[in-house]
């Protein structure tokens, strides 16, 4: 019977595992969205913040937060599909395969804080484009770059090889190709990607903090090099006055406007990802 | 006009491809050479115990030691739960909740850190200060299970995958042998997935790493190694936390700044090495969600 | 669906002489009816050999009896087999019974072969170290007798310690066996084992 | 498809010459979070009367306000102490012009617990002592046996700056005896209330219920409170200037707005936020 005392005992460790598991992030959601609750209304959603950030709402957080990643879309899309193209139309010799993706993996890897230093060092410093708008779009989209380029990647090599075929064959040229019978395919898996990326992106203080925000005063800013302000470095400016009651509200509100944008986009992306259908059954 | 029109579509291709492989590269090259003068002018003096910019000092040793410990503990902690957790979720769980359990477990992979960090200054420290009797719950401890808890969700659903992906024909063979259920997952199903396990472990080792916003808000900051050195529950310093609060407030082109720059770097280096080796060993790859 | 039923050859034995008998037994795969009430008894120390087309039942009955079956997503039963083993007899979908036990008593051996990422050694003892303490000479006593009776033995014997891999398809499939009759069953089941045997060699049957 | 992407880029387009024919003037101003609530509530009044110019108003310390303006990407400096010779001598083009607005006070603070334990007030040379690691009981300066947490703050801030001066003799002493370093005025109150043992140092400003100001032993044996009266008076030691800073002489609309602060008007925001103005 030993065996089977064992067989409950690692029965009873898993069932313990899982449930320890799900209190915890049970208890992540719940304290975010009950909280959070109280404080979301019309008024706190439609006025600008004072006194820093303990009273009043989040309006210009929330479009700064819009801002940066709408700047991040534009620039990250056109570069991760001509990326993504490259890698499943011309690049056929497995070493170069490789390294890019070394490079993308790499990239895909590299800690957020870095990515910050970097656009200050080499944007704010050297280019010197000051704090602004612009650099904080420029950063994100490098951040999701990869993660767009992986899933056209993927939705463009999962068409066959007899489409490619087919479409040479009648006398069309690469790039008509690559237009007619890649793209619209690539297309979808882009925008899941970017959707994905983005849900990643909105939520990105560190890259974000020294180089694209301003921490108050900031409406909507005047050109694409002034700085704006956003949600994730409004909250990190709350959670430092963690006992002042007011701010710690407007922090849990702040928080849950901002995890409803992320499941915004995640959920958008899990369900294009889903109808998204391969190019022979359309 | 076609041929012309094919000729831009390829030009675009090629530099947005250039474009994307560079920048690795170049952030690599922008931090070596910023971190150039304290590497040149610091040497082997970097390596010391104290940090202290008005003085010259700027030893890092502090930090690198905060950022192991605080990895090293939460892996602890995340590890043998998220294996144990995966274990259900792929073989005791019934499989038609397996796929609402994997996507509520990936969107919650992808919660801000800094919502992780305002749940960490608001409870995490609070607790551990009152359970520990301590004078402030702002330690390397709270980190470290704050970081276990936000590397959860990734190990869960990477092991999870791994353990699935092992071919039901193992299962049915050592069943078919009499073996009971848990010697049926540790002899036959955990070593077919191992690999794929360890690179998990791998990618969460490199999440850990570079997680900024809830270290910072809840290690308390000291430059200093505890005394004694194996006390979890002083305040500390990662990496992370110290760039996320100095980089800012040192000038640029300084000493201090680049001896900031030189720490990002030999982060940045342990990460991408972490990055290639957990590649190597998962082979299914591809996932968008890490 | 082909009832089986009708292909084989009922043999009517004393009920002494049976070892596992299903009756009245229905298997459904969510709502697909995949074996309709089928009876049958199973003979001790006899082979019986149930032959029908692809798709027929054949896997689905061979994989109830030992409740392989279990675990697989949508499965639904009705009936009963009862297992007449050396000292009781069982109904073998009965709550609390124990499985793992039935399981030894009746062996299984699968379509394709399926060895673990581990040594030939070790994929013999696989099933056997579990219920028994065996010392390091019973151990290669044990190997030696299984990997004989398959005749594998003097094709492997001076590479036990090499990965099971490594075998050829044949040689795999007459290791899964060996492997089965470590474990010393009364009953083995053989799913269509042969389809992976690149000859066919004496099978001597405990 | 294509009238997709080409409606995004007009749009595009239309958003990057729309921003640029905009042409707002934008003031940008950063530092000290003790100067920050002054200058953050002046720049929205003055935003009522000079409707085209915007000021942004960023926190970071009185070290950022100067690398900052020294690397010229902000107009104002905000910071609470003075500059030093070495940020001067870092910055050889940039010609540091101060503007006083504000008088404060920075106060040593305990948690409210040890302060109802009877710790009113301490000498300036028992702070120093808990901040080298010298004392660290409270029991030992004669209040409840508790170890104490003594929460410093990050290098460059101008608190620490003067708190520093006073009570180790050193702007930039190092303190071996600090448990916890934090930046800004609002997280450092927020880890004295949390803790029910700790010191800190603390803008007169932000003293409440939970964190409450100790008074100074003065060597010859007076207690002075740190009231705004003691501050006014100069009896309080640990008292410093708000400044804000500029590059050269400040023309057009930052001299207006640094002209605004300095008016009765902007000097009641100054006493509103916590600190002496002016002219008391």
């Amino acid at each position: 019977m030993n065996r089977r005392v064992k067989n409950n005992l690692f029965l009873a460790v898993c069932w313990s595992a899982a449930i320890l598991c799900t209190l915890i992030l049970s208890f992540l959601l719940s304290v975010i969205i009950l909280n959070g609750a109280k404080t979301i209304n019309p008024d706190f959603l439609l006025s600008n913040s004072r006194n820093f950030g303990a009273e009043g709402g989040i309006f210009y957080q929330m479009i700064g937060s819009v801002l940066l990643i709408s700047g991040a879309a534009f620039i990250s899309l056109p570069i991760a599909i001509g990326t993504a193209l490259c890698k499943s139309e011309y690049v056929k010799n497995p070493v170069l395969q490789k390294i890019s993706n070394m490079m993308i993996y790499g990239l895909n890897g590299i800690p957020s804080v870095i990515f910050g230093i970097f656009g200050l060092i080499f944007f704010v410093n050297f280019l010197n484009t000051g704090i602004s708008w612009f650099v904080g779009s420029i950063i994100l989209a490098i951040m999701i770059i990869p993660t767009i380029v992986l899933s056209s990647y993927q939705s463009m090599s999962s068409i066959p090889r007899m489409y490619r075929e087919s479409a040479y064959a009648l006398g069309m040229d690469k790039w008509k190709v690559i237009t007619k019978v890649i793209l619209p395919q690539g297309i979808q898996g882009a925008i899941t990607g970017l959707f994905l990326g983005l849900a990643r992106a909105v939520g990105e203080t560190a890259p974000v903090m020294f180089i694209a925000t301003a921490f108050s005063g900031v409406k909507l800013p005047g050109s694409l090099f002034q700085p704006v302000t956003a949600l994730p470095t409004h909250i990190l400016t709350l959670a430092q006055q963690a006992t002042n009651t007011q701010a710690l509200q407007n922090a849990w509100g702040a928080s849950l406007v901002l995890i409803l944008v992320f499941f915004i986009f995640s959920l958008s992306a899990l369900f294009i990802r889903i109808t998204l259908q391969p190019v022979s059954q359309r | 006009m076609s041929a012309y029109i094919s000729k831009v579509g390829k030009g675009y291709i090629i530099i947005s491809t250039l474009i994307s492989m560079i920048i690795i590269l170049l952030i690599l090259g922008v931090l070596f050479l910023s971190s150039y003068d304290a590497i040149h002018g610091g040497g082997w003096r970097l390596f010391t115990l104290t940090w202290n910019p008005p003085n010259n000092q700027f030893g890092i040793l502090p930090m690198l030691y905060g950022s192991l410990v605080v990895t090293v503990i939460s892996l602890v902690i995340a590890v043998p739960l998220g294996i144990f957790t995966a274990i259900f979720t792929s073989e005791i769980l019934h499989p038609k909740y397996r796929i609402y359990v994997k996507s509520f477990l990936e969107l919650l992979a992808g919660i801000p850190s800094i919502i992780y960090g305002l749940i960490g200054v608001a409870f995490f420290s609070v607790w551990v200060g009152e359970l520990f009797h301590l004078q402030s719950g702002r330690t390397i401890f709270t980190a470290a299970v704050l970081l276990s808890i936000m590397i959860l969700p990734t190990i869960i659903t990477l092991c999870d995958d791994a353990i699935h992906h092992v071919p039901q024909k193992y299962r049915e063979v050592a069943k078919g042998l009499g073996l009971y259920k848990h010697e049926v997952i540790i002899t036959s199903v955990l070593p077919i997935a191992k690999t794929d396990i360890i690179g998990a472990v791998l990618l969460a080792l490199g999440r850990a790493l570079g997680e900024t916003m809830a270290v910072m808000l809840v290690i308390g900051s000291i430059d200093k190694i505890p005394t004694p050195i194996y006390n979890l529950l002083a305040p500390g310093q990662t990496i992370t936390s110290k760039l996320g609060r100095e980089i800012a407030e040192s000038a640029f082109s300084s000493i201090h700044f680049s001896a900031m720059v030189f720490m990002g770097m030999i982060l940045l280096i342990i990460v991408l090495a972490l990055t290639f080796i957990a590649q190597q060993f998962l082979k299914s790859g591809q996932r968008l969600y890490e | 669906m082909i009832k089986m039923e009708s292909h084989i050859m009922q043999i009517p034995k004393l009920i002494e002489n049976t070892v596992i008998e299903m009756n009245h037994f229905h298997v459904w795969y969510h709502n697909s009816h995949a074996l309709k009430d089928f009876h049958i008894r199973f003979q001790k120390e006899q082979i019986t050999c149930i032959i029908g087309p692809s798709g027929s039942g054949k896997s689905t009955m061979i994989r109830s009896i030992n409740r392989i079956n279990d675990d697989v997503d949508g499965f639904t039963y009705q009936g009963n087999i009862l297992f007449h083993g050396h000292m009781h007899s069982h109904t073998v979908y009965q709550n609390g019974f124990d499985v793992n036990h039935l399981r030894t008593q009746i062996g299984m051996v699968f379509q394709k072969p399926c060895v673990f990422p581990r040594s030939i050694y070790e994929n013999v003892l696989f099933g056997i170290k579990h219920t028994k303490k065996l010392l390091k000479q019973e151990k290669q006593q044990i190997v030696e007798e299984n990997l004989r009776a398959v005749s594998l033995w003097d094709e492997v014997s001076y590479r036990l310690h090499e990965k099971a891999s490594t075998l050829s398809i044949g040689q795999q499939q007459r290791l899964c066996i060996a492997r089965t009759l470590a474990v010393k069953p009364t009953v083995i089941l053989l799913d269509e084992p042969t389809s992976s045997l690149d000859h066919f060699p004496f099978l001597p049957m405990p | 498809m294509k009238i997709y992407y080409v409606s995004v880029l007009i749009l595009l387009f239309a958003i990057i010459t729309g921003c640029n024919a905009s042409k707002k003037e934008a003031i940008l101003c950063a530092g000290a979070t003790t100067v920050l609530p002054v200058v953050s509530n002046a720049a929205e009044q003055f935003k009522l009367t000079h409707q085209d110019v915007n000021i942004m108003v960023n926190a970071g310390g009185s070290g950022v306000g100067i690398n900052l303006l020294g690397e010229q990407n902000i107009q104002i400096g905000m910071i609470s102490r003075n500059i030093t010779q070495k940020e001067i001598e870092k910055y050889p083009d940039v010609h540091f012009v101060t503007h006083p607005i504000g008088k404060d006070a920075v106060v040593p603070v305990i948690s409210s617990e040890i302060y109802d334990a009877g710790i009113m007030a301490l000498t300036i040379e028992q702070i120093a002592k808990i901040y080298k690691g010298e004392i660290k009981n409270w029991k030992e300066v004669g209040g409840p046996d508790k170890e104490i947490l003594a929460v410093d703050k990050e290098m460059s801030r101008g608190t620490r700056h003067v708190f520093m001066k006073i009570v180790l003799g050193n702007e930039e002493a190092a303190a071996p005896g600090a448990d916890l370093v934090l930046g800004s005025n609002n997280e450092e109150q927020t880890a004295i209330a949390q803790s029910d043992a700790a010191i800190g140092m603390l803008s007169n400003a932000w003293i409440n219920g939970d964190v409450k100001g100790l008074s100074i032993i003065l060597a010859n044996g007076e207690v002075v409170e740190p009231t705004l009266e003691n501050i006014i008076n100069g009896k309080f030691p640990i008292t410093r200037n708000l400044l804000l800073i500029t590059n050269g002489e400040p023309q057009g609309e930052i001299k207006e707005f640094i002209d605004f602060i300095k008016s009765p008007g902007g000097q009641k925001i100054v006493e509103q936020a916590g600190y002496v103005s002016l002219y008391q």
